[in-house]
């Protein structure tokens, strides 16, 4: 019993992590982009 | 015509950059010979399955000494920027490729000899009761892993540090083969001809045939920028 | 391949979907298939091996088919694609390997064993693993993908021998076991609802690639329109 | 100048790296028997140009046509179809390049080095060209050295002679000037002209306005990405204001 359950939650963990770090990396993507609207709204020559 | 000269002068001038200049073989060779010798060390007073470990040992230590000449042919190539020209010549990739495999299969084959002929000096098995089955074993061995090792080898040749890398990435690549010829080595010392050493054999045989065939088809297109 | 394409990915109404199916084929798996007689509650973790070990193949099977195309024709977008496949496959595989053991550890009493299936599927991992190395480790984008894709059609080329060699050694894991009518139902819907799962998180991380790309050239043409220091004073 | 068919046309040829566009859409013509320089700064894309027009690189978009013929994406490539194996093999033979490193192995005497490309373009008499090539360059006597005990002149002159043993009538070379003392360049400089004579057309880069003077019928920069003439005329180089010639003129 308890080691299937073990399997799952590890399991899930691990799907969890990865989606955790889809996440961040999304975040970072928008970060970026919003960096980039910015920078293209007021150039310093 | 011209394609076959061409490939005797590629494998030629090979040969002779290292007999000059022994960068690769004698490296090779100590290798080979130390880790061999660790190995065999390790046997003493394993008594049962000693064939099965043998087998594999055997592989092993030519597959690491290996990996790493192979990659040197390569790197050879990229040291004054004569890769550049050598794809320049009107020659096709795929004799590139065959020259490149003709090199290191002469090259495995040296490390094959002294390896073998450790293994039955120190380790006190009867590798070569069966001449001939082992040379079998041996040459569709190295066919198997110089038919990788030059794909990848190739691949890699711009990376200064990619010996390293090589060996680790071959290894997966290569273990089909490293499986197969351990486990017929293990038959020949066990002297079983049966029906299952013939199956290995043809298992080796067909994996030569493909990664030799995808070296031939493939390597144009692995080896361009 | 054109971002329009992805557009499904953020759909809402496909994400309710996909977690409706797991939910279901998870219920289905913990308490409604029965308990089997001989493993006990273990054999559950059957429903998420199966499923995880099949997208293990799969992603590779993706992996090894966009390398080549990528190979064929230099276009990045089927690099992204493989590299897409390479991280969901990964995990799929890495989990193949941890349920796998900890059904083996009940099933045999040992974490692992020289069997075919499982030697094919360590090798698969080690696959897996060389290619996502590799691609972190090479720096110039065209050079890293030229030397993955290589990587991963060999080994595209490579598994069928594998698996032919692995398949020799006698073994002892299950191909197609008995089951009950209500198993194989959860099974099926445990393989589709993970399928579908995994599919959604590689087209999401398929299209934050395509974004990255797409930033990463506009951030360039914002740095030569409008470059800070002139470049020519810098440079000399 | 444009008499006959162009040995080079090139349009539209784009190529990135990393991303980062190192030529955007060039543009080039060079007729039979034409010397044309390359002048840019480092890393303006004076070598990937040439690799690009010898086929070892891969470009992005563009054309390139040598003596007429379609050249497909890369030099090694022959799945396009419009390329087999035996023309690939022709259009090697046509085209000579000397990089910008010598291509020596450093393991084979100059005698060697120079029968291995005879051998490789399938030249008959390899032996008798490589000597007569040693003469040429004025090595007879070093045959059996190895390139190391050269200098780097000697050496250059050695990877030329590698680069022409198969007498090509397209030449390209990346900086052949750079590194050499003034009697190599003047040696260089004669050699050029006589090929041009011989009808061969060359494509070289160099960093001296000088040496692009003395040696090419134009001169054109690579700023940028894009390929620009800056001076038909060799004898009015000196007065061009192009940013790339005037400030080294200055100094």
């Amino acid at each position: 019993m308890s080691l299937f359950v073990i399997t799952y939650v590890v399991f899930w963990l691990a799907v969890a992590l990865y989606v955790i770090r889809l996440g961040s990396q999304q975040r970072r993507l928008q970060d970026r982009l919003l960096a980039l609207q910015s920078q293209l709204q007021m150039p310093e020559r | 015509m011209l394609m076959v000269t061409q490939f005797y002068w590629m494998v030629r001038k090979d040969l002779v950059s290292e007999y000059r200049a022994r960068q690769v073989w004698p490296a090779m060779l100590m290798l080979g010979t130390l880790v061999s010798f660790l190995f065999s060390a390790q046997l003493d007073g394993v008594v049962e399955g000693r064939s099965r470990i043998v087998g594999m040992l055997v592989w092993l230590a030519i597959y690491f000494a290996g990996i790493l000449a192979m990659h040197r042919t390569f790197a050879m190539e990229q040291e004054d920027d004569c890769w550049d020209a050598l794809r320049l010549y009107p020659v096709t990739a795929s004799w590139i490729y065959l020259a490149k495999f003709t090199v290191n299969f002469l090259t495995l084959a040296t490390l094959q000899v002294v390896v073998l002929g450790l293994f039955v000096v120190f380790s006190n098995v009867p590798l070569l009761d069966h001449p001939l089955r082992m040379l079998t074993v041996a040459l569709l061995g190295n066919v198997g892993l110089t038919s990788v090792g030059t794909l990848l080898g190739g691949v890699w040749t711009e990376n200064r540090q990619g010996s390293t890398m090589l060996a680790f990435l071959t290894l997966p690549l290569a273990a089909p083969v490293l499986l197969a010829a351990s486990e017929a080595t293990r038959l020949v010392i066990d002297q079983e001809g049966g029906p299952l050493w013939w199956r290995w054999l043809s298992f080796l045989v067909v994996f030569s045939i493909v990664f030799v065939t995808a070296g031939i088809v493939l390597f144009e297109l692995l080896i361009e920028d | 391949m054109q971002r329009s394409d992805l557009k499904i990915v953020s759909a809402r109404w496909l994400t309710w979907l996909v977690t409706g199916l797991l939910v279901a084929a998870l219920g289905m798996a913990m308490r409604v298939a029965p308990m089997e007689q001989s493993m006990g509650q273990v054999q559950r973790i059957l429903y998420i091996h199966v499923s995880v070990a099949w997208l293990g193949l799969m992603g590779f099977a993706v992996m090894g088919v966009c390398a080549m195309l990528y190979l064929l024709h230099r276009n990045m977008a089927w690099n992204r694609w493989s590299q897409a496949a390479n991280e969901v496959g990964w995990l799929c595989s890495s989990l193949t390997l941890f349920t796998g053991s900890i059904w083996a550890h009940a099933a045999w009493g040992t974490w692992w064993t020289w069997d075919p299936r499982l030697t094919t599927s360590l090798l698969l991992w080690a696959l897996y693993s060389s290619c996502l190395i590799l691609r972190g480790s090479i720096q110039e984008s065209h050079r890293s993908a030229r030397i993955t894709s290589s990587l991963a059609l060999l080994g595209l080329i490579d598994l069928p021998l594998v698996i032919m060699a692995t398949r020799w050694f006698r073994g002892i894991h299950p191909t197609s076991p008995e089951m009950e009518p209500v198993m194989h139902f959860t099974l099926l819907l445990n393989v589709i609802g993970f399928t579908l799962f995994f599919s959604l998180l590689f087209l999401r991380r398929l299209r934050q690639l395509q974004t990255d790309n797409l930033l990463r050239k506009l951030e360039l043409e914002a740095l030569v329109n409008h470059p800070y220091p002139p470049l020519s004073a810098a440079g000399g | 100048m444009m008499t006959g068919n162009d040995a080079i046309r090139m349009t539209g040829l784009c190529k990135a790296f990393h991303d980062i566009p190192v030529l955007r859409h060039v543009h080039l013509r060079v007729a039979v028997g034409e010397s044309i320089a390359v002048m840019g700064e480092n890393g303006a894309g004076k070598t990937t140009l040439l690799r690009c027009l010898a086929g070892i690189v891969r470009w992005d978009r563009g054309q390139l046509w040598l003596h007429g013929k379609p050249v497909t994406r890369s030099g090694m490539s022959s799945r396009d179809g419009s390329r087999d194996g035996a023309s690939h093999a022709e259009s090697c033979r046509d085209i000579g390049m000397i990089s910008h490193a010598c291509q020596l192995y450093p393991n084979l005497s100059l005698c060697e080095n120079l029968l291995f490309a005879a051998r490789m373009t399938g030249l008959p008499h390899p032996r008798k060209q490589a000597h007569a090539w040693l003469e040429r360059i004025g090595l007879a006597g070093q045959a059996q050295w190895l390139p190391r005990r050269l200098s780097h002149g000697m050496r250059r002159r050695v990877s030329i002679a590698r680069g022409l043993i198969h007498q090509p009538s397209i030449l390209f070379m990346d900086e052949p000037f750079s590194g050499l003392d003034r009697q190599s360049r003047q040696w260089l400089a004669d050699l050029l002209a006589r090929l041009q004579r011989q009808q061969k057309s060359i494509c070289f880069t160099t960093h001296d306005p000088r040496n692009a003077d003395q040696c090419a019928d134009r001169v054109l920069a690579l700023q940028n990405g894009v390929l620009r003439e800056i001076a038909t005329d060799p004898n009015s180089a000196h007065e061009a204001s192009h940013p790339l010639i005037a400030p080294r003129l200055i100094a």
